[in-house]
């Protein structure tokens, strides 16, 4: 339904203006824009389900005036799954940003930072339901360039404008790839709509094997799988918090959304790109994990996190298209279901946990771990959302990151129990075991340091818990998990019709039954909420009239231990990191009986900087040539003349 | 009188008023009088194709409108800033200034309705003279080598133009005395007949001729001297105006060699010349440290994207054409920018600081030209150059479409570098300068009109111009996408 | 639904806390010592839960909950896995998924209720259960994708009931290595030597013992229970790897079943009685080793069909 | 074409030599006024029959090449005080030398083309190699007189060729006139502003820039 569509977009745009109204009373109009905001994304929202619920898919053609044809946009079950992330997490985040920024009035730039929000959550829902090149790339840059705005927000730092500009020069380069993609595939269809880029796809000339190697990178760039996350983990760690959550949960998702719509497009995507996708997945879910680990500050840490997740994401697609490519299509809509599900569970929960972050920040005053401690009980709002979100991530029963990771367990099962190569694939199972090890290990650390124990610093001593403004979205995305978790049948449908427009037809529909097994897990999960309940009940009623002894920290005979000799993170993080080498990108420290780890990124402090350092001296030699001396200029002119006279020469025959 | 007469004598006129008027206030008030009647003029020009006059000497086709379009417009804007600018800079008066900007003006349009070839060559050796003077405005020992460099290559360069002219001529001559000697339409209409000789030689010399005063590597050596030690707006001019006519003078002669089916010949020239100005362009915005060198040689580098679209006609000949305007008004806004920043913080605009704060407007114009210049949508740039590209691989030249992006993207990198530090961060920074504020609002008006312009081009191209550029396509062999 | 399985699962729970007393009889029997009475955790428990308990002023709800959760997550999987070699309570497509998420979860309540305590020594111990358990977890799925393979059944119920009898022989080999690396993660799992101590006395050295350390009471008796339970699913689902009972008729399964458990310790006694415990930093090579010998299995299976 | 014609044309060539291998500025600059005298020539001797517009044409090439410009060259040579030496970067033998190749290409080349009505075999070539001349004393030369001298040289091939065209085309040999224009705005750049080096003084602040 276009119109429920367009308006939800204008109400968010006008939430964008009235961010930009100047008020006398300081507040008014951010709550404005909170409110309008939410109202356009609960419209999007309903624009989605109805086709989601009620299947009816939608396209309208505007008769745009530039070269290249109609512009057109829709709404298919992919890009409804999309909108509904998309407008959540948006939702959460505005409302979150509203208040959170609220603090940094005196820096100026905040009515412009929420317009940007607004204009990021438009084209971000203009990515996802635009059928043609020429939108598709519009909304997409202009996307990023909201984003890079929004991440250059604290931009007296200077470790900021670094990320920024690494941010800024990837994203562009992502997109001129994607230019040379459509270009390439467009050049043998009659306009540019998807649906005549559909159509070329089954003519040879479009050259789709280029296409799907250009949108790989293209789009992987966005999506920041290994080796092209280069840029997220700073940006993630520069941008303003809720921007954190928008960036990490929905605008790296744009990424998996253009490679799905490409290889739906496409009509399936050959067997060497499955594979290609599978093994990014395992590479970048393992390697994400690990960095992450390796972090002291909090949300790079997350940011990592967002590489792992995009990792398991991949696998799962990785997987649905070998289904494709082997005549699996139950396979198929699996691993795509489960990918696709994968997106919205990743964008809840970490769109939380980057909320959670930025909440810990503003109590705190610093990202660093180990300068964190004791925040459980002083915030306990937070702790509890921040926790879910935890288990969320780490794909643990009850909450819905188990969900998706146990439909792509099965995918590749499947593909296991298949005929031929694909069998190959069922290993996946166990980087998702291996990742899943990770993440618990990584998740545990951060819970443990910054909300368990004691302060470390006197900083976090003074924390305090945040307002409703920032806690109350919180909880409503950590509710999200749990309802998936507890009903996953209600999201998994919808993932499977997804995943048809992907594959194209209704292959997947009568050969997988979501119902049974989603229900056993919902069950699953309830039967456990259930016992711990009941285990809860039975120890009250145990200690009901036993007097409880407070005393303090069993120090194994070490009289009074202070906050300082707590584990840190680092050292949490050490035994699990120190299998892994060189390749966990930590660079230790010894100062005297201090022992510090530094994290670095081996592929951007130890690949790609230096390459663009190298090339930065080979032009600066190059430049020699061209000191601007008159007679070295006239002797190119007397070279170029000579050498076209010598082609003339060559071409004329008499 | 006809209009064709008005929009080349108005300006001249107004050359000399402004030459001879005593008080400065006058002249500048000329000069925007002058600046809006030519705007009015060519808007004129638009609602019905005006007859040729002069025996066919001076007429207006599709081409012809659509760079006169742009001259226009980038005149109407820098002549706005001039009033700015001149009150904040001003050695002597400004009447050597001003008048040489009209003259400069004058002789633009000129070489934009010249359909006669000598006609075209008086028209852009008078733009080089007007120029001069205008680029040594400071007076100071740079500016006078930059002066000399420039005056030396271009008249070099216009000298093979002349040589080119004549050859084109002797090829005429083989073809019956019927026809009018190097008038364009005789020459497309008699195309078959030219002497394919004299013909290919003519080509030659007027490619190295033109390709001098576009800049096309390898005879680009006095772009970024002359830019860096230019005024802005003169730099703008330069990059925008004269580089655009010099370009037409191209289109002109590979129009001619299409029609006389030599277009075999002179593809991989521009080809070449294409690649050559890309590649180099983009290598050596990299590591630049004075904003106006670099946009020289993204200026250099644009017209290598130009001459590219040229060569690979089809699809990307519009392209061309429509990135030929769309990347007169980025570098407009571009050069304009850059002399509000030296305006505001003084030293060379590059190592300013922080620009955010204290000259916000500027701070902004420079990132979104920074993303108009690099092709990002929804900037105008972004259609042309995929116009171009989708063309290279439509017409089965992969490679070069790749090349183009690859470049492209080198390119973009070194620009972010440059400017992203400028506009952000605070004065305080290490090896900053001071950003001062000053901006007034006939600094900002010009730049800021074209930012929306490109701005709109990219969301909305006028169907009249689309039915231009696609007639202009046609004689060049190109089609609309 | 049959009655065995309930019953089964009633067995498991019953006689869990047996197992690790059997199996440090069977170790000090070896080491020439008589050792505490394999009874011996059913009196600890008992004592326990009439106890009051102790608590650090630094701790917080999670502290109470940790074993809480993790009890409540063991029972859970017990219901997944076919006891009686049959059937089990709960089944569906990659329920395997759900036991080891259910394994993990519990670990997380482990580690944070240890962290909760905010001790360094209770810190070292859930660093160390999070290195284990994130280098047991890759082991632990290979294992159960290359039942799956090897059974083409992706259900607990079937991989490990009938269909595992019916095609035990023809994949002996792949099985025989899945059991071994199953009964590694065992002693993983329930922190026996080579991996752990449990008897030793230097906090220094433990793992799973340091992380409960602030545990006293009836919190202390729910931990000591939850691990005995998680050890005896590992034990019975080892057991169920390298003796499968599906052929037999119920009653039998049913007898077989805590035989099976006790046999599974004994051998884990004998295994301590002959092995020194690893050096920390080795720990996690053997148990890479143990998922390397898993993907062997697998790919045996794979290259056999 | 007639004898005289052709005898004209080889002085240019030889004036071109005597340009490129003199060492003394002054020949240069009268050798190039030579040059220009001939330029004058050509057109009466290439069409015997008589024409004012002819005539009006060579007594004013004669007037302005031969005579004015290099008397202006000469005078500014003597105010901006510049050294007497031409001084080419390249010495004077190997320019000879390239000179008489780009001589013997030029003829090659010219091979190709069809005879222009009126000019002779020769001119063409002349014209050519003259342009080439002028662009080798040009690139070569170390100091703005030379280059200006180079300038015209190159300007009087290209008039050459124009001449060609004189009768068919209106206005287009008058073009050539503008070129002088040129070389009136570099003279007076000379005089004005005294540039008796090529910039290389300067060229240090460059080189620092341009390398960065």
């Amino acid at each position: 339904m276009p119109q429920l569509f367009f308006a939800g977009l204008s109400v968010i745009v006008a939430g964008g203006l009235a961010a930009l109204v100047p008020s006398r009373t300081p507040g008014r109009m951010e709550r404005v824009f909170a409110a309008l905001v939410a109202a356009g994304c609960v419209l999007v929202a309903l624009a989605a389900l109805r086709v989601l619920v009620g299947g009816d898919a939608w396209e309208v053609r505007v008769a745009a005036s530039v070269p290249g044809g109609a512009w057109v946009f829709g709404i298919d079950a992919l890009s409804a799954f999309f909108l509904v992330a998309i407008a959540g997490v948006g939702a959460a985040a505005a409302v979150y940003g509203a208040t959170y920024l609220a603090a940094e009035r005196s820096h100026g730039g905040v009515p412009f930072a929420h317009a940007a929000v607004a204009v990021l959550l438009v084209t971000l829902a203009l990515v996802v339901t635009a059928r043609a090149v020429v939108p598709f790339l519009l909304a997409w840059e202009v996307m990023a360039i909201a984003n890079f705005l929004l991440v250059m927000f604290d931009h007296e730092r200077a470790d900021t404008r670094r990320s920024g500009i690494i941010y800024l020069v990837a994203t562009h380069t992502a997109t001129l790839t994607l230019i040379g993609m459509f270009a390439i595939w467009s050049a043998s269809a009659h306009d540019l709509t998807f649906a005549s880029l559909a159509r070329a796809a089954s003519t040879p000339a479009a050259g789709l094997g280029a296409v799907l190697v250009l949108a790989l990178f293209g789009f992987g760039v966005k999506a920041g799988f290994v080796p092209l996350h280069f840029w997220l983990p700073g940006a993630h760690a520069a941008a303003p918090s809720h921007v954190s959550a928008l960036m990490s949960g929905l605008v790296i998702k744009t990424g998996i959304y253009g490679l799905l719509r490409v290889i739906a497009l496409a009509g399936g995507a050959p067997e060497w790109c499955g594979w290609t996708l599978l093994g990014l997945g395992v590479v970048s879910g393992v390697l994400g994990v690990v960095w992450a680990l390796a972090q002291h500050d909090i949300k790079r840490l997350l940011a990592y996190h967002s590489v792992e997740n995009i990792g398991i994401i991949l696998i799962g697609m990785g997987v649905g298209a070998l289904g494709t490519a082997y005549g699996l299509p139950a396979v198929a809509a699996l691993g795509y279901a489960g990918a696709i599900l994968h997106v919205l569970n990743h964008a809840v929960f970490k769109g939380l946990l980057f909320l959670g972050a930025g909440a810990v920040t503003r109590a705190a005053g610093t990202r660093r771990l180990d300068a964190l401690g004791g925040l459980g009980r002083l915030m306990p709002m937070t702790w509890l959302a921040f926790l879910l979100g935890s288990v969320a991530i780490v794909g643990l029963p009850p909450l819905n990151g188990f969900v998706s990771e146990w439909m792509i367990v099965q995918a590749l099962l499947g593909a296991g129990l298949g005929k031929g190569a694909i069998r190959a694939a069922v290993f996946g199972v166990a980087a998702l075991g291996l990742i899943g090890g990770l993440a618990l290990a990584c998740f545990t650390k951060v819970n443990g340091v910054v909300f368990l124990g004691r302060a470390r610093t006197a900083e976090a001593a003074a924390g305090r818990e945040v307002g409703p403004g920032l806690f109350v979205p919180m909880l409503g995305l950590a509710a999200v998990c749990t309802l998936i978790g507890l009903l996953p049948a209600f999201v998994v449908r919808p993932a499977l019709a997804a995943a048809e427009v992907v594959i194209g037809g209704d292959a997947g529909a009568h050969t997988v039954d979501p119902g049974t097994g989603a229900a056993w897990v919902g069950a699953a999960a309830a039967a456990l909420i259930a016992f711990a309940a009941m285990g809860w009940v039975a120890y009250r009623v145990l200690m009901r009239d036993r007097s409880r002894v407070v005393a303090q920290t069993w120090g194994c005979a070490f009289s009074n231990p202070t906050p300082r000799m707590q584990y840190t993170a680092t050292s949490f993080a050490a035994p699990v990191l120190e299998p892994f080498g060189a390749v966990a990108g930590l660079s230790v420290s010894h100062q005297g009986e201090e022992y510090r780890t530094h994290p670095r990124d081996p592929w951007l402090e130890g690949v790609i900087l230096p390459a663009w350092r190298r090339l930065r001296a080979a032009v600066a030699r190059a430049q020699e040539l061209q000191l601007g001396r008159l007679h070295v200029s006239l002797l190119y002119v007397f070279a170029t003349v000579v050498a076209l006279l010598w082609y003339l020469a060559s071409r004329q025959v008499p | 009188m006809t209009l064709l007469h008005a929009l080349v004598l108005l300006p001249a006129l107004g050359a000399l008023g402004a030459a001879v008027h005593r008080t400065e206030a006058y002249r500048t008030g000329w000069l925007l009088v002058i600046a809006a009647l030519h705007l009015v003029l060519t808007g004129l020009a638009w609602t019905g194709a005006p007859p040729p006059t002069l025996g066919g000497w001076i007429a207006l086709d599709a081409i012809g409108l659509i760079v006169l379009t742009v001259v226009s417009v980038l005149f109407a804007a820098v002549a706005v800033y001039a009033v700015g600018y001149l009150r904040r800079e001003n050695p002597r008066g400004g009447r050597a200034f001003v008048s040489c900007l009209l003259a400069f003006l004058s002789a633009a349009s000129l070489v934009a309705l010249s359909h006669h070839f000598a006609l075209l060559w008086i028209g852009l050796e008078a733009t080089t003279l007007a120029v001069a003077p205008l680029i040594f405005h400071r007076h100071d020992r740079r500016s006078l080598e930059a002066v000399w460099k420039y005056l030396m290559l271009s008249s070099v360069g216009i000298a093979l133009a002349l040589l080119g002219t004549f050859l084109l001529a002797a090829s005429q001559s083989v073809s019956g005395d019927a026809v009018r000697p190097l008038v364009l339409e005789d020459l497309m209409a008699g195309a078959p007949q030219l002497h394919p000789a004299w013909l290919k030689a003519a080509c030659v010399f007027l490619l190295v001729g033109y390709g001098t005063k576009m800049g096309l590597v390898p005879l680009h050596a006095w772009k970024p001297d002359t830019y860096a030690v230019a005024p802005g707006l003169v730099a703008g001019l330069m990059a925008g105006v004269l580089t655009m006519i010099a370009f037409l003078g191209l289109t002109r002669i590979t129009q001619v060699m299409i029609a006389a089916g030599l277009g075999g010949f002179v593809t991989p020239l521009l080809l070449t010349f294409g690649l050559a100005s890309l590649a180099v362009g983009a290598a050596f915005i990299i590591g630049q440290s004075d904003l106006k060198r670099m946009l020289a040689y993204s200026s250099v580098e644009h017209m290598g994207l130009l001459t590219l679209g040229l060569g690979l006609g089809g699809g990307s000949a519009y392209g061309a054409l429509l990135h030929a305007v769309n990347n007169g008004l980025a570098k407009g806004l571009l050069f304009l920018t850059a002399g509000n920043v030296v305006l505001a913080a003084g030293g060379v605009a590059g190592d300013q600081r922080g620009l955010l704060r204290r000259a916000p407007a500027s701070a902004i114009l420079l990132l979104a030209g920074l993303l108009a210049v690099a092709g990002s949508p929804p900037f105008g740039t972004f259609l042309s150059e995929f116009t171009i590209v989708r063309g290279a691989f439509g017409a089965g030249h992969p490679w070069i479409g790749a090349a183009a992006l690859l470049c492209l993207a080198v390119a973009f990198v070194g620009m972010a570098r440059l400017i992203v530090p400028m506009v952000y961060g605070t004065s305080a920074e290490p090896g900053g300068r001071e950003a001062r504020g000053g901006e007034n609002a006939w600094l900002v008006a010009g730049p800021v009109a074209l930012a929306l312009g490109v701005l709109l081009l990219g969301l909305f191209v006028p169907p009249a111009l689309q039915r231009q550029l696609a007639a202009a396509a046609a004689v060049l062999g190109g089609r609309a996408p | 639904m049959s009655w065995s399985p309930l019953v089964a699962f009633g067995v498991t729970l019953l006689v869990a806390p047996a197992l690790p007393g059997v199996a440090t009889r069977t170790r000090s029997f070896l080491t020439g010592r008589r050792g505490p009475p394999v009874l011996q955790l059913y009196y600890e428990i008992a004592k326990l839960l009439r106890k009051r308990a102790v608590y650090s002023a630094t701790t917080t709800w999670v502290f109470r909950a940790g074993p809480i959760v993790g009890l409540a997550a063991a029972v859970l999987s017990a219901c997944l896995l076919p006891l009686d070699g049959r059937g089990a309570l709960a089944g569906f497509p990659g329920d395997f998924v759900l036991f080891a998420g259910l394994l993990a979860l519990g670990r997380f309540g482990l580690i944070l209720a240890a962290l909760d305590t905010g001790s360094s020594f209770e810190g070292m111990g859930a660093s160390r259960e999070a290195m284990v358990g994130a280098f047991a977890e890759a082991g632990l799925f290979l294992s159960f994708t290359a039942l799956v393979m090897a059974t083409g059944q992706p259900a607990l119920t079937g991989m490990l009931g009938a269909p595992l009898a019916a095609g035990w022989s023809a994949s002996l080999p792949a099985l025989v290595m899945i059991g071994v690396s199953l009964f590694v993660l065992l002693l993983a799992e329930a922190s026996r030597v080579p991996v752990d101590d449990p008897a030793t006395h230097l906090e220094l050295t433990m793992i799973h013992e340091v992380a409960v350390l602030d545990q006293s009471g009836p919190d202390l008796a729910l931990v000591l229970y939850g691990s005995a339970l998680r050890f005896t699913l590992l034990a019975a689902l080892t057991a169920l790897v390298l003796a499968p009972r599906g052929a037999l008729a119920a009653p039998a399964a049913l007898v077989a079943l805590p035989m099976g458990l006790l046999v599974i310790a004994a051998v884990v006694g004998v295994v301590e009685a002959t092995m020194a415990r690893l050096r920390l930093n080795r720990v996690p090579q053997l148990l890479v080793a143990t998922s390397a010998l898993a993907a062997f299995a697998m790919i045996l299976v794979l290259a056999r069909s | 074409m007639s004898g005289p014609a052709e005898l004209v044309l080889l002085l240019v060539v030889l004036a071109s030599f005597l340009v490129l291998g003199t060492a003394r500025l002054s020949t240069g600059v009268r050798a190039v006024a030579f040059q220009g005298v001939l330029l004058g020539l050509v057109p009466l001797l290439l069409f015997p029959t008589w024409s004012w517009h002819r005539a009006a044409l060579a007594a004013g090439t004669m007037a302005i090449k031969g005579v004015i410009v290099p008397r202006f060259l000469l005078w500014a040579i003597r105010e901006a005080a510049v050294r007497r030496e031409m001084e080419p970067r390249l010495g004077y033998v190997p320019s000879l030398l390239l000179g008489t190749v780009v001589l013997a290409v030029a003829f090659a080349l010219a091979g190709r083309w069809p005879v222009p009505e009126g000019g002779g075999t020769l001119l063409v070539p002349v014209a050519v190699a003259t342009v080439v001349h002028g662009l080798l004393v040009l690139t070569a030369s170390r100091k703005a007189v030379t280059q200006v001298v180079g300038y015209i040289m190159m300007e009087n091939g290209i008039y050459l060729f124009g001449l060609t065209q004189a009768e068919r085309v209106p206005f287009l040999v008058e073009l050539g006139v503008l070129l002088d224009v040129f070389v009136g705005v570099f003279i007076m750049g000379i005089v004005v502003f005294h540039i008796n080096r090529e910039f290389d003084s300067i060229k240090a602040s460059r080189l620092v820039e341009g390398a960065e």
